[in-house]
C-alpha cells in the first residue's frame, strides 16, 4: 500500500498579467512508507511547485488544475484547511530549501518547535524542552543552541535544526526540498549522511528535491525525473544508474564523471526548457534531444511502464520493443549531444608558457575594530602561484577558504597585507595593490572578471549591445558603426548566433548559459591578459554547466589569456585547469599539476573534496 | 481698517470660526446669566480675553507687561480722551494744565483708594512716571527720552498735584502721558526691576479687583469702593477666550459674548441679521487706509501725477469688496470725518473732500503731464520711459489685497502699467524701512494727537529710518509743511492748533502725498439684552475699542 | 523557425519573440518569459490605479483646458458679491464679486503645477542625495550626506515651511514650490539610498566597473535604471505632497494670494467667515475636489509600488 | 558599545545642527519683535507709537551684537539650560511657559498617536491576513481618501457637525470653569474637550501605519517561514500574529519614532483649529510674534523629542528584531 498518492495532478499558475502557466502537468506516482524517493529536474522543471502542492501551500495565483493527493487513504487534495491542520506536521513535515529564511527571524528556535509540539501533542512544559533537546541531539546539535536565534546558527546548524523541526512529531513523511543547495559540500555531506541515518533508523517516507542527480543517487530508493512539468522518467536508483530510459536522464548523467580518468568526458544538454505558457506539441524534450524521431515532434509521448520502471520517450519504448535490433539502433547509455572532452595528455603539457601575473606569499588579514577590541581574521596566509598566458589555474576550496581575498587582491580591489603581487604587463613589471581611480581603471583593461551568478550581473536596465558596447567605448574609445561592428563579432564569438537577434535583448531574456557567455563576451571585449572567473557554474543548472566550461578552454587557446579559475568542485577544475591550488582556511594545503593533484592527493582535504564529487559511474 | 485685529500670518484662526459661524447652540455658563436686577444693577458681562495667550496659567496682571491678562479693568490712567471726538474725561486726574509746552500740571482726584484699602496720592503718580526714568523699557509714554518733543527734566508730586517740567516743548507727550497707568507706589517700589516683576495680587484703583482665574477664564468682581462706583453697574466682567471673526460672531449671536472689538466680516450680515433688536455693531472711523507711493521715485514724485492717479481711485468699490460697505469714503483731507469735521479748514468746509471718481479727469490730468499714452493703451513717463508700477501688497491681508485689486484696476484703466507684488507683512514693513517699494497700501491714523498722526505723517523729520518705521512712509519732504507740523506739536491750545492744521490739510488736498481711500474702523459689536449704554454712531462718546472704561460707566441694565 | 500555428496573442509581444507553439529546435531561443511586464501594464493592472488615472486625467484636462471650460474669469471681481449659484456662477460669487466654479477650475492649474514640479525637484534632490550617499555608503561622504538628510528628516517640516515662507520678500507660486521641495526629500532619500545598498554590490555593478565606467555613471546609468519604480514612487508621492502642502499653506495664508488656488479659496472663505455668511461651497468644495485629487495620485502610487513590489502584484 | 557610541554620536551632532537651525531660522525672518508686539499690544498697529517701540525694545532687550555673538551667547545659556525670557509672555522663562502647554500637546499626540498606530497596524495587519476581501478594500480605499484630507478640514467639519450642529462636544480650548490639576471636573472637561482635536489627528494618521503594515505583512505572507509555519498546521491567528506581524511590525516601529515630528506639525494646524491650549498653538502663536526664544525652544525642544524618539526606537529595535541587537553588539 502506498502512503503517498499523486494521481494526474496538475498545478497551473494563473497571474492576471500574463498568460497562464502549467507548471505541473498530470503527474502521477507513489510513496510507499519508509521509502525514499529522489524527485530530480532543472530550476522551472515544477519539482518545487509539485512539492508545494504536496504540502497544499501552493499560493495563489497557483493553485491545483487537476488530480488528487492521497495521503494514508484520506484524500486531501481538496481537504479543509482545519481537517488538514491536524494532519500537517503530525504526519506530514517538510524542511525547505532556504535554510536562511524558514524559520522565524524574531523568536527562539525553541519556541518554534514548541508551538508545532504543543499544537500537535499532548506535551507542555518541560516535556516540551525534553523532546528538543532530544531532537537536537538526534541531529548533532549541541542542545545549547535551544536559545538561539535562527541568525546566531550557521547555514548548516539551521538546516540540521530544520531537520530537526521536521522530525519533532515523528511524522510518516517528510519532504525535503532541496535542503543542501548553498551549503558547503562536506556540511552537505554530512548532513545528508544524517538524513540517511535518521530515515533509516526511524522509517519516515522521503520525498527528496533537487537539482542535482549526484546528491540523490546514493540516498535514494527510487528516482523520479522531471521536465517541463512532467515526470518523464521513474526508477529505481539501481535500475536508473545502470540503464536510464530517457535521454535528459541520460544528459544529467553525463554531466558527470570520474576525474581520476584519463579522458574525461562530459555532456551537456544544449538549449532551455520550453515555455510552460505556450502550448505545446509533441514532446517537451525534443528540442534539445539528440536521439529526437519525427514522432517527438508530432506526438507527445505518455509515461509508460518499462523495464520495471516508467518513462516518457517515444524512443526508448520502441528500442524496447524492438530489442534493440530495430530501426531506432540499441538503446544507449550515454547522452549523445554534445559533450567537452579533456585528455590526460592535454592537461599534462601545461606550466609551460609565460607567466603573466605571480602571487608572491601573498596574506591578507582583516581587522575589525569593535570597541575596544579589535578582532583580527586572516583571511589568506602565504599563498604563491603564477598565471600564465594560455593556461588556467584553478583555486579550489569552499567558502571562506580565501578564494575570493584572493580574486579581489588580485583585481586590484584591495591590497595584500604581506606578500605581493606581480603584474607583468606589456608596460613592464606592475605591482598590484589597491589601485584607485584611474589606475585601478587602467589595470582592468588587463584584467577582466567572470561572475558567478549570471542572474545578477548583467544589468537589468541594459540591452545586451550597451552592456557589450561599454567597455569597447571606455577602454577602446570605440565610437559608432566600428563599436556596433565589434559588439557583433564579439556574440558571435561566444556563439551567441546569429548576433543581431541578441544585440537588442536584455538579459533576463537570455537562458543562464547565454547569460554566462556574455559576461565572457564582456570580459573579453577588452582583450585582457587576464580573466578571473569566480565560481562561473556553480549557478547554472548541471546539465547546461560543460557548455560553459568548453567556451573557457576554447578562449584560453584561441585568445592566449590565462585564466585563473575559482571553484569548490574539483571535477571541473580537472576539465579547465593545468594547475590545482587547493585551499583552505586561506592557507594552500595542496599545489600542483591538476592531473597529480587528482590522482594523488596528498591532503586530506583535497581527497574530501574529491568525494564530494558526486560519482553516478 | 486698522490692522486692528491679527490677521497678519498664522490664520489658522480664521478657519476656526468658518466652523463656528454656524449656529451657536453650544450653551454653557454665560447662558445662565443675568437679567437685569431691580436696582439697574447688570449681573455679568463677558467680553472675549485680552491677552491672547494660548497658554494660560501664566498670571501677569503687571500693565506694562507685554500681555497681562487685563491692561483695562485694573489700573487706570489719568485721564480718559475719547479718541474719536478728542474729548476728554478726567479719570485719576480732575485737570491738567499746560504752562506752554514746557510744564504740565495734573490735579489728582482725592478719595480714590487702591484695591488695599490705602489711599490713592499724588506720590504714587509721581512715583509711577519717576519709575520710567530709571527703567526705560517702561516708558511708553516717551516721557524721558526725545520721541516727540523734547524729555524730562523732572516730574514731582507737589500735594494734590504733578508737575512735569521738560526740557523744551512736549505738548505731543500729552497723549501718552494721560494714558499711562498708575501704579502703587507701595508695591512696586518694593518689586525691582518692575519690567521683571511678575504681578499676580494686583493692587490698583480701577472698578474691579480679581476675582478668579483659572488660567482660561478671567472673573473681575466689582468694587463696592470704587471711587466712582456709582456709576458701574456691572458686577462681573468674564474675560474668557479668544476668538477669530466668525468664531465671535456666533459667541456673539449666542450671547455667549457681549462685546468683541475684533474685525468681523460682513457684521450685519453674520451679526445684525440674527437678532437686529439686540445685535449691534459700531465701526466708528479711526484713521483712513492710503496709498502711498514712494515721493522721491517716479512716477511718484511728480504731484501731477499723484494728484492724476487720487481721481482713478474707485473708493465706493473698495469699500464694498474689503469692507462690505461699512466703511466709507475717506477724505482726502487726512481727518476723520465727521468725527473731526470741526478741525477742517474753512477754505474747505462745506466742501465734498471726498475725491471722486472720475476717469476722465485723470486721464485728462495724464495727458496733461506729458504721460502720454502708447498704442497699446499704455502710457509712458514725460521722458518717453516706460511708465510701470509695481504695488506691495501685504500677503494675507485680506481687506488690503482686494483694495489693492481695486487700485490696481483704476491705475490700468487710465493706461498705467501696474501689478500687485504680494510679500509677507513684514517684508513690506522692511519696505517701509528701506523706501525700496513703488506703491503700497498703509495707515494713516486719526488720533487727537494731530502732530503726531497728520503732522508726522508728512513731516520731513519722520521719515522712516533703517531700524524704524515713522510714519512719513511716502518720504514726502517740504520745510514748510515741517515748520507747521513743528508749530503744530508745540501748541497746546485747541483753537491755535486748528489754525496750525490748515496748511498740513492744504498740502494733502493739493500735493497729494498720500491718497485717501477709506476710513478704517474702530469696532465694536455688543448686545443689548444685559446692557444697553453702548457707544454708536448717534452718541459717539467714546472710541469703543479703546474706551473701554469710559464705555463701562455708561452702561445700565436695559429697561 | 516554423511558425505553423497561430501564436497565442499576448500583449506586448514583438514579432521576434520565438515563443511558437511548436518549440522545437528551438536550441538558442531566446524566449519573453523572463521578461517583466511593461510598466504601465503593471499600474493598469490595478483597479485602484486605473481609477487614480482616469481622474488625474479629468484633473489635467480640467487644468488644461481651464479657459475653455471655466464660465467667467477667475479673477473678475465684477460680478454681485455673495450671489448665490446660477447660470453665470454655478456654484455662486466670493465677497468679492468672484466667480467660485471659475476659481476652483483654474485653481487646478495651481495644485498640478506645484504637484508636477515640486514632485520633481524634490525627487531629483532626493535621488542624488540618496544615491550619492548609499553608493558611497561607509565614506565620510556618505556620513555627512546622512547626517543632512537626518537633520532634514527629523526638522519638523511646518514649522520649518513657515518660517521660510514668512521670511521670504515675495510669495509667488515659485516660492512654495521651492520650499516644498526642499523640505520634503529627506524621506525619498533615505529609501532611496537603502536601496542602491542593496543594488550596488550586485555583480552588475561590479561588472560596470571592470567596463572602466566611472562612478557616476555608475551611479547615474547603471544602478538609477533599476530604481525606476522607486523614483516614479516617490515622484508620486512627493508630488501628491506637494499639492497638499501648497494648499496647506495658502490655507494658512501663506500661498501665492495673487494666484487662484484651491488653498487660496480655503483661507480667503474662512478669513471672510464663508460658513457664517452660508458660503457653503465657497469652503467645502476646495477641500473636497482637493482630497479627491490627492487620493487619485495616491491610488496611482498603489499601482506604482506593484512595479517594485511583485508581492503586492495579483490584487486589485 | 561602538554601536551606541556612534548613535549618540550621530544625536549630538544633529542636535547640535537643530540647535543651530533653531538660532538662525527665526533670525532670517524679517520683522522686529519689539515692532510686533507693539502692534499685537497697541491694537492698532499702523499707529506705530516709537515711544512704545522704544519701550519694548529696552524691555526685550533683543537682539544685540553680531549673529555670531548672539550664536556664541545662545550655545552657553543652552547648556546651562537657561532658555530665557519669552517674549510674548514677558517676564516669564519660556520654560515656564512651554510647561503651561507641554502635557497638553503631549497627552494628546502620545495619545493619537498610540491609538492610530495601534489602530493602523491592526487594520493593516488584518486587511493583509484577508487580502482582496471586502474589508480589505473598505480600509485601504477609506483611509487612503481619510489620510489625503486636510487636518484643518477635517478640524472644521467636525466642529461643524459635532460642535455645532450636534453640540455633542465643546468646540474650543482644553477646559471651562474647572481648575487645572488632578480633579475629576477638569479631567472631565480636558477629556471632551480634547475629544475633537483628538479625532482629528486620528482620522488623518492611521493611513501611513495602515498601508505600510498591509504591504509589509503581504511581502512577510510569502516569506519561508510564513510557509513552514503553516505547514506545521499552526492556527491562522499563530500564524497571523506570531509569524507574520511580528515581522511586518518591526519597520513601522522606527517610522512611528519619525513619524512624532510630523505629527507636531500636525498639531500645530489642529490646536490652532481647535483652540487648543498646546504646543502647537504655541508654536503658531511664537511665529507671529516673533518671539524668538520661545521658537527656539519650542523647535528645539520638538526636534529634540523626535530625536529622542528615535534614539529610543533604535533601542526598542533592538529588542523586537534580535538580528539588530547582534549588529549592536
Amino acid at each position: 500500500m502506498t502512503l503517498l498518492d499523486v494521481r494526474d495532478l496538475s498545478v497551473r499558475y494563473e497571474p492576471k498579467a500574463s498568460r497562464p502557466l502549467d507548471a505541473v502537468q498530470e503527474v502521477s506516482f507513489g510513496i510507499g512508507p519508509g521509502e525514499f524517493v529522489g524527485l530530480i529536474g532543472e530550476s522551472g522543471s515544477g519539482k518545487t511547485t509539485l512539492g508545494t502542492a504536496l504540502l497544499r501551500l501552493l499560493q495563489r495565483p497557483g493553485r491545483i488544475s487537476g488530480g488528487s493527493i492521497t495521503f494514508d487513504g484520506t484524500d486531501i487534495t481538496d481537504l479543509p484547511e482545519d481537517d488538514l491542520r491536524a494532519l500537517r506536521w503530525r504526519d506530514i513535515s517538510t524542511v525547505f530549501q532556504s535554510s536562511m529564511n524558514s524559520l522565524n527571524p524574531v523568536v527562539r528556535v525553541e519556541g518554534q518547535f514548541r508551538d508545532a509540539i504543543e499544537q500537535h501533542s499532548s506535551l507542555r512544559g518541560e516535556a516540551v524542552t525534553r523532546r528538543i533537546r532530544e531532537l537536537f541531539e538526534m541531529v548533532i546539535i549541541d542542545p545549547k543552541f535551544m536559545t538561539a536565534f535562527p541568525h546566531e546558527l550557521s547555514g548548516g546548524m539551521r538546516q540540521r535544526v530544520n531537520l530537526a523541526l521536521a522530525l519533532a512529531l515523528e511524522p510518516k513523511f517528510i519532504l525535503l526540498d532541496e535542503p543542501t543547495t548553498g551549503l558547503d559540500v562536506v556540511v552537505q555531506h554530512s548532513i545528508l549522511e544524517n538524513v540517511r541515518r535518521l530515515q533509516a533508523e526511524q522509517g519516515f517516507a522521503v520525498l527528496f528535491i533537487s537539482h542535482d542527480i549526484g546528491t540523490v543517487l546514493d540516498l535514494s530508493d527510487r528516482i523520479l525525473v522531471m521536465y517541463a512539468g512532467r515526470i518523464v522518467e521513474d526508477q529505481s536508483a539501481g535500475a536508473l544508474l545502470r540503464e536510464p530510459l530517457h535521454p535528459y536522464t541520460k544528459g544529467l548523467l553525463g554531466s558527470y564523471g570520474d576525474p581520476r580518468q584519463e579522458t574525461v568526458k562530459i555532456t551537456y544538454v544544449p538549449g532551455r526548457p520550453p515555455d510552460l505558457s505556450l502550448p505545446m506539441v509533441g514532446c517537451s524534450f525534443a528540442a534539445r534531444c539528440p536521439e529526437r524521431i519525427d514522432l517527438c515532434l508530432e506526438q507527445d509521448p505518455p509515461l509508460v511502464p518499462l523495464q520495471g520502471g516508467r518513462a516518457a520517450c517515444h524512443v526508448a519504448v520502441l528500442q524496447r520493443e524492438e530489442g534493440g535490433a530495430g530501426p531506432h539502433g540499441e538503446p544507449k547509455r550515454g547522452f549523445e549531444g554534445p559533450q567537452f572532452v579533456k585528455t590526460a595528455d592535454e592537461s599534462r603539457s601545461a606550466l609551460t608558457n609565460d607567466v603573466v601575473l605571480s602571487v608572491e606569499g601573498v596574506g591578507k588579514v582583516f581587522e575589525r575594530r569593535r570597541g575596544f577590541t579589535v578582532t583580527r581574521t586572516e583571511a589568506v596566509s602565504d599563498v604563491s602561484f603564477d598565471l600564465r598566458r594560455g593556461e588556467v589555474t584553478a583555486l579550489v576550496g569552499q567558502s571562506g577558504s580565501g578564494k575570493s581575498t584572493l580574486a579581489r587582491m588580485i583585481t586590484g580591489v584591495e591590497s595584500p597585507t604581506s606578500g605581493r603581487i606581480v603584474f607583468h604587463g606589456p608596460d613592464g613589471d606592475q605591482q598590484v595593490s589597491g589601485f584607485r581611480g584611474r589606475a585601478l581603471r587602467d589595470y582592468r583593461s588587463d584584467v577582466q572578471m567572470v561572475f558567478q551568478d549570471p542572474y545578477s550581473s548583467i544589468n537589468p536596465a541594459k540591452r545586451l549591445g550597451y552592456v557589450l558596447s561599454r567597455p569597447l567605448a571606455n577602454y577602446q574609445g570605440l565610437k559608432g558603426a566600428a563599436l556596433r561592428e565589434r559588439v557583433m563579432e564579439l556574440l558571435e564569438r561566444v556563439a551567441l548566433t546569429p548576433a543581431d537577434r541578441f544585440v537588442n535583448r536584455y538579459g533576463y531574456e537570455l537562458s543562464g548559459g547565454q547569460r554566462q557567455r556574455v559576461i565572457i563576451a564582456k570580459a573579453l571585449a577588452v582583450e585582457p591578459r587576464i580573466i578571473v572567473a569566480d565560481e562561473p557554474i556553480s549557478s547554472l543548472d548541471v546539465s547546461i554547466r560543460a557548455e560553459v566550461l568548453e567556451l573557457l578552454n576554447d578562449l584560453v587557446k584561441e585568445n592566449d589569456v590565462g585564466i585563473l579559475y575559482i571553484t569548490h568542485d574539483l571535477l571541473s577544475a580537472r576539465m579547465l585547469s593545468d594547475e590545482v591550488i587547493v585551499l583552505n582556511n586561506g592557507r594552500v594545503v595542496e599545489q600542483g599539476p591538476t592531473l597529480d593533484v587528482i590522482r594523488a592527493p596528498k591532503d586530506d582535504y583535497t581527497r574530501t573534496l574529491l568525494d564530494a564529487i558526486p560519482n553516478p559511474f | 481698517m486698522t490692522r486692528t485685529r491679527t490677521k497678519p500670518t498664522l490664520i489658522v484662526t480664521g478657519l476656526t470660526a468658518a466652523a463656528l459661524a454656524l449656529t451657536g447652540c453650544a450653551g454653557s455658563a454665560s447662558q445662565k446669566d443675568s437679567k437685569a436686577s431691580a436696582d439697574g444693577m447688570i449681573d455679568q458681562l463677558t467680553f472675549p480675553s485680552e491677552a491672547d495667550a494660548a497658554v494660560g496659567g501664566l498670571v501677569n496682571y503687571n500693565p506694562n507687561s507685554p500681555k497681562p491678562l487685563t491692561a483695562t479693568w485694573l489700573y487706570e490712567p489719568l485721564i480718559v480722551r475719547n479718541s474719536l471726538t478728542c474729548e476728554e474725561t478726567p479719570w485719576l486726574a480732575t485737570k491738567s494744565t499746560w504752562e506752554g509746552g514746557n510744564k504740565l500740571t495734573f490735579d489728582i482726584r482725592d478719595g480714590v483708594k487702591w484695591s488695599d484699602g490705602q489711599a490713592f496720592t499724588a506720590k504714587d503718580v509721581a512715583f509711577t512716571f519717576n519709575l520710567m526714568k530709571q527703567y526705560p523699557a517702561f516708558d511708553k509714554a516717551g516721557v524721558w527720552n526725545n520721541t516727540f518733543g523734547a524729555p524730562a527734566k523732572s516730574v514731582t508730586a507737589q500735594g494734590n498735584q504733578v508737575v512735569f517740567e521738560f526740557t523744551g516743548n512736549a505738548a505731543p507727550k500729552y497723549d501718552g502721558i494721560i494714558a499711562t497707568k498708575i501704579l502703587p507706589e507701595h508695591v512696586y517700589s518694593k518689586v525691582g526691576d518692575p519690567t521683571k516683576y511678575v504681578d499676580k495680587t494686583p493692587v490698583s484703583t480701577g472698578p474691579y479687583k480679581v476675582g478668579s482665574y483659572n488660567g482660561r477664564r478671567l472673573v473681575l468682581e466689582r468694587r463696592a469702593d470704587y471711587w466712582q462706583a456709582d456709576k458701574v453697574k456691572v458686577q462681573k466682567i468674564v474675560l474668557e477666550g479668544q476668538y477669530d471673526a466668525a468664531q465671535a460672531a456666533l459667541k456673539l449671536r449666542a450671547g455667549q459674548l457681549d462685546a468683541y472689538y475684533g474685525e468681523v466680516p460682513n457684521p450685519k450680515k453674520t451679526f445684525v441679521d440674527a437678532d437686529p433688536k439686540n445685535n449691534h455693531f459700531y465701526y466708528a472711523p479711526n484713521g483712513m487706509t492710503v496709498l502711498t507711493g514712494n515721493d522721491q521715485q517716479k512716477p511718484f514724485s511728480d504731484v501731477k501725477f499723484r494728484e492724476a492717479i487720487s481721481y482713478a481711485m474707485n473708493k465706493q468699490d473698495m469699500s464694498l469688496k474689503a469692507t462690505y460697505g461699512v466703511m466709507k469714503p475717506a477724505s482726502q483731507t487726512g481727518l476723520k470725518l465727521p468725527s473731526m469735521a470741526s478741525l477742517v479748514p474753512a477754505k474747505y468746509s462745506g466742501e465734498d473732500t471726498v475725491l471722486p471718481y472720475d476717469l476722465a479727469k485723470a486721464n485728462q490730468l495724464l495727458d496733461a503731464a506729458g504721460y502720454k499714452k502708447g498704442a497699446d493703451g499704455k502710457r509712458t513717463n514725460p521722458d518717453g520711459s516706460p511708465l510701470s508700477v509695481n504695488f506691495s501688497v501685504q500677503a494675507g491681508f485680506i481687506d488690503y489685497q482686494a483694495i489693492a485689486d481695486v487700485v490696481v484696476k483704476g491705475l490700468n484703466d487710465i493706461g498705467v502699467n501696474s501689478k500687485v507684488t504680494a510679500s509677507a507683512p513684514d517684508s513690506v514693513d522692511g519696505q517701509k524701512k528701506t523706501g525700496d517699494f513703488q506703491l503700497m497700501l498703509e495707515y494713516l491714523h486719526g488720533g487727537c494727537e494731530l502732530a503726531k498722526n497728520i503732522g508726522a505723517k508728512l513731516s520731513s523729520t519722520q521719515i522712516p529710518t533703517k531700524t524704524d518705521i515713522f510714519p512719513n512712509v511716502q518720504r514726502f519732504s517740504d520745510p514748510a509743511v515741517d515748520a507747521a507740523v513743528t508749530k503744530l506739536a508745540s501748541d497746546t491750545d485747541k483753537e491755535s492748533q486748528k489754525a496750525d492744521l490748515a496748511p498740513l490739510v492744504d498740502t494733502m488736498m493739493t500735493k497729494f502725498p498720500v491718497t485717501a481711500l477709506i476710513y478704517a474702523p474702530a469696532r465694536i459689536l455688543y448686545r443689548t439684552d444685559k446692557a444697553v449704554g453702548w457707544p454708536s454712531e448717534d452718541n459717539a462718546y467714546a472710541n469703543p475699542q479703546d474706551d473701554k472704561l469710559l464705555v463701562l460707566t455708561h452702561l445700565t441694565a436695559p429697561k | 523557425m516554423t511558425t505553423d500555428t497561430t501564436p497565442t496573442p499576448t500583449p506586448g509581444e514583438d514579432f521576434m519573440a520565438e515563443g511558437s507553439p511548436r518549440q522545437e529546435l528551438a536550441v538558442e531561443q531566446v524566449s519573453d518569459t523572463a521578461r517583466p511586464d511593461q510598466w504601465w501594464q503593471v499600474i493598469w493592472s490595478s483597479k485602484k490605479a486605473r481609477v487614480g488615472v482616469v481622474i488625474l486625467a479629468v484633473y489635467v484636462l480640467v487644468a488644461v483646458f481651464a479657459p475653455l471650460i471655466a464660465p467667467q474669469d477667475p479673477l473678475d471681481s465684477s460680478f454681485e458679491p455673495l450671489a448665490g449659484p446660477s447660470a453665470a456662477n454655478w456654484l455662486g460669487t466670493t465677497t468679492s464679486g468672484q466667480d467660485i466654479a471659475s476659481q476652483l477650475i483654474y485653481g487646478s492649474r495651481i495644485s498640478l503645477l506645484v504637484g508636477l514640479f515640486a514632485g520633481l525637484i524634490s525627487t531629483v534632490i532626493a535621488t542624488v542625495i540618496g544615491l550619492i550617499s548609499g553608493y558611497a555608503e561607509g565614506t565620510i561622504l556618505d556620513d555627512l550626506l546622512s547626517f543632512v538628510t537626518n537633520v532634514a528628516l527629523v526638522i519638523p517640516a511646518l514649522p520649518l515651511i513657515i518660517t521660510l515662507v514668512a521670511y521670504s520678500e515675495v510669495r509667488g507660486i515659485w516660492l512654495i514650490v521651492g520650499v516644498i521641495s526642499i523640505t520634503s526629500w529627506a524621506g525619498a532619500a533615505r529609501a532611496k539610498r537603502a536601496q542602491i545598498i542593496s543594488l550596488r554590490n550586485r555583480d552588475f555593478v561590479t561588472a560596470a566597473k571592470f567596463s572602466g565606467e566611472g562612478t557616476w555613471r555608475i551611479v547615474f546609468r547603471e544602478i538609477m535604471p533599476n530604481m525606476t519604480s522607486l523614483v516614479a514612487a516617490s515622484f508620486v508621492g512627493a508630488a501628491t505632497g506637494a499639492i497638499g502642502a501648497e494648499a496647506g499653506l495658502a490655507a494658512l495664508g501663506l500661498g501665492d494670494s495673487q494666484s487662484v488656488s484651491w488653498g487660496t479659496m480655503l483661507y480667503q472663505s474662512n478669513a471672510q467667515g464663508a460658513i457664517a455668511q452660508g458660503l457653503w461651497l465657497w469652503v467645502f468644495v476646495p477641500g473636497l475636489v482637493l482630497a479627491i485629487l490627492m487620493t487619485a495620485m495616491t491610488f496611482i502610487n498603489f499601482g506604482v509600488d506593484l512595479l517594485s513590489n511583485p508581492h503586492l502584484r495579483e490584487d486589485a | 558599545m561602538t554601536y551606541f557610541a556612534r548613535k549618540f554620536g550621530f544625536f549630538l551632532a544633529t542636535l547640535w545642527a537643530v540647535v543651530t537651525l533653531n538660532f538662525l531660522i527665526p533670525r532670517l525672518q524679517p520683522g522686529d519683535p519689539a515692532e510686533i508686539m507693539v502692534k499685537r499690544l497697541a491694537g492698532k498697529d499702523a499707529a506705530l507709537d516709537p515711544a512704545q517701540v522704544k519701550a519694548m525694545r529696552a524691555m526685550l532687550g533683543a537682539p544685540d551684537g553680531s549673529l555670531w555673538n548672539q550664536y556664541v551667547s545662545y550655545l552657553g545659556e543652552l547648556v546651562h539650560g537657561n532658555f530665557g525670557l519669552s517674549y510674548t509672555y514677558y517676564p516669564y522663562k519660556v520654560t515656564d511657559v512651554i510647561a503651561q502647554a507641554f502635557w497638553w500637546t503631549v497627552v494628546l499626540v502620545v495619545v493619537t498617536q498610540v491609538v492610530s498606530f495601534v489602530v493602523g497596524i491592526v487594520l493593516g495587519a488584518y486587511a493583509a491576513w484577508r487580502r482582496n476581501s471586502r474589508l480589505d478594500s473598505i480600509v485601504t480605499l477609506g483611509s487612503t481618501f481619510l489620510g489625503t484630507l486636510q487636518p484643518f478640514w477635517i478640524g472644521l467639519l467636525l466642529l461643524y457637525v459635532f460642535g455645532y450642529s450636534l453640540g455633542w462636544f465643546p468646540t474650543s480650548g482644553g477646559y471651562e470653569e474647572s481648575t487645572p490639576g488632578f480633579n475629576w471636573p477638569f479631567i472631565q472637561e480636558a477629556v471632551s474637550h480634547s475629544f475633537l482635536p483628538a479625532l482629528a489627528l486620528l482620522i488623518v494618521t492611521p493611513i501611513g501605519w495602515i498601508l505600510g503594515m498591509r504591504n509589509t505583512m503581504i511581502m512577510n505572507l510569502g516569506e519561508d517561514y510564513i510557509r513552514l509555519a503553516k505547514a506545521k498546521g499552526l492556527r491562522d491567528r499563530d500564524v497571523a500574529l506570531r509569524y507574520a506581524a511580528r515581522n511586518a511590525l518591526l519597520p513601522s516601529v522606527t517610522g512611528f519614532a519619525l513619524a512624532l515630528g510630523g505629527v507636531l506639525g500636525g498639531a500645530i494646524l489642529v490646536e490652532t483649529v481647535f483652540d487648543y491650549p498646546g504646543l502647537g498653538r504655541l508654536m503658531g502663536e511664537a511665529v507671529q510674534n516673533k518671539d524668538y526664544p520661545l521658537l527656539q525652544t519650542l523647535m528645539l525642544l520638538t526636534t529634540a523629542g523626535v530625536l529622542v524618539a528615535n534614539l529610543a526606537a533604535d533601542l526598542l529595535y533592538g529588542v523586537l528584531d534580535p538580528r539588530a541587537r547582534r549588529a549592536q553588539a
